[in-house]
């Protein structure tokens, strides 16, 4: 499985709003390839375009826009999809320890952001982030291999 | 830019507006979203339902503009619902707990009753 | 339109024969979302794939496989899509000299290859080909404006 | 790998092959066509037809493996022909120059005969 671990395929687009469908585009081909499900897809999109919405929203913020870089790896566990702005760093323990739901919560208590990093970790199998120079998120996704094939 | 991925339409009557969404509601979409409705958010002798039928996708983005519709709805005291909402949206809904705040609203009820 | 003209979108992916599918659909988001009609979007799709399979196919013998990198830059007039591997260089010159359709060809003398080229040129408004290092393929096709627009 | 983009079936009759293409002729599927249709081709008793009324895709691979059937069937004097071709991949036979070779082959025009 040497060759298949050493096989990526990447994505770079302007931090815009309008560009994350081309991430999201991208990323069907791949994982529809790599035999993923339907629903396993779907989960897929709504977590990298959650972590591209963030570069095109927070990353950039009073400086000029740049871009997101997208990468798609494929191992034999699964895919590992890493989203990278070279934007402003933020401190990622303390906003993922706010990374909630609305479960439990009053109409009144709530506000309408900060669901994107609570969506990444519930749709995906693992979450890394990395904010070192601008951010990376490191998204993992198991393949459910059939029982003939394991 | 053309090709629309995001359409809103919508059903005017005397005690309720009906907006239907399709395609892909995401962040391009949203200002756009915002904008149109704010009429009928801020509108409260009308119902407002949002019909899900054809909306293929949608992330916190959108959560995020329902959700805030649903707070400035309850704050006014007015009817607000969303209907046929699709599974794979509902997922989502259900994931991120905003599920328990929607159901159709009074509106959409009564319209219901009176076409069966 | 400066910011228009520095925005660019890229994909890149390993030059194997399976994955130039992907580069397909990374075209066909980029080239609808800037106002391309259907058989204009057709056209590209294959006039890329065209330089893509070389990639495949030539840039890399006798060599470990590399890269093909796709790049789309929008402009006023028009799409410039750059078909880039890292391969062995060859003589652009001469085999566009033989480029040419099975028209006015009697069968025995065709033989199936060699259309390559040939499309890529019939279905583009310009092509250029660079071969310094690796071979680079600048594919060039112009946006019909609406009268209205003009 | 998974998800089929290209697939072949085919109907074979006492003195007709019918190979039915659709989805994507491309470069990853070349491979798998040619080794599918050799013994075909090989045969030159059966008339050799190839429908391409569900092909999406097709660029000079695809179009590469047409002529060297072609160039197989006639050298060997067999029946070869291509029929139901889409617009979309006429107008890539019509700049390549391949359509002035290709016609429905006499096993399909005694088959429509037939059915008419
Ligand atoms: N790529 C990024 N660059 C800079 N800051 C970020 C990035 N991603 C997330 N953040 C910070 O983390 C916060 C929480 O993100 P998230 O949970 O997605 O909610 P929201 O984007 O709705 O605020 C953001 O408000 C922002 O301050
Ligand atoms: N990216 C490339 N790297 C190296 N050689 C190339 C490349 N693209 C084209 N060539 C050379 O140009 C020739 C003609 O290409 P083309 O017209 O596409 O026909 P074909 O690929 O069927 O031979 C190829 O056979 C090859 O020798």
């Amino acid at each position: 499985m040497n060759l298949q671990e050493s096989q990526f395929v990447s994505v770079r687009v302007p931090a815009e709003a309008e560009f994350v469908d081309i991430v999201r585009l991208t990323l069907y081909g791949i994982a529809s390839k790599w035999g993923f499900s339907y629903e396993e897809i779907e989960d897929m999109k709504v977590a990298v375009a959650e972590a591209c919405n963030n570069a095109v929203l927070h990353a950039y913020e009073g400086m000029e826009k740049g871009f997101v870089e997208v990468k798609f790896e494929m191992n034999d566990g699964g895919i590992r999809i890493t989203v990278k702005d070279e934007g402003s760093s933020f401190d990622y323990a303390h906003k993922e320890a706010k990374a909630e739901s609305l479960h439990n919560k009053d109409l009144s208590e709530i506000n309408a952001g900060g669901l994107g990093i609570f969506m990444m970790q519930a749709l995906m199998d693992d979450v890394e982030v990395h904010t070192n120079a601008g951010t990376e998120v490191i998204l993992t996704k198991f393949l459910q291999r059939n029982e003939e094939l394991a | 830019m053309n090709d629309k991925k995001f359409t809103i339409q919508k059903e005017v009557m005397a005690d309720e507006v009906i907006v239907y969404l399709s395609g892909e509601l995401d962040l391009s979409a949203a200002t756009e979203m915002r904008e149109d409705l704010e009429p009928f958010v801020n509108q409260t002798n009308r119902a407002l339902t949002l019909n899900l039928k054809d909306l293929k996708y949608i992330d916190s983005t959108g959560i995020g503009i329902i959700v805030s519709i649903l707070k400035t709805r309850t704050a006014a005291g007015a009817a607000f619902g969303v209907e046929d909402i699709p599974a794979k949206i509902k997922r989502l809904f259900d994931i991120t707990g905003i599920t328990q705040y929607l159901r159709p609203s009074n509106g959409s009820a009564e319209r219901k009753e009176d076409i069966v």
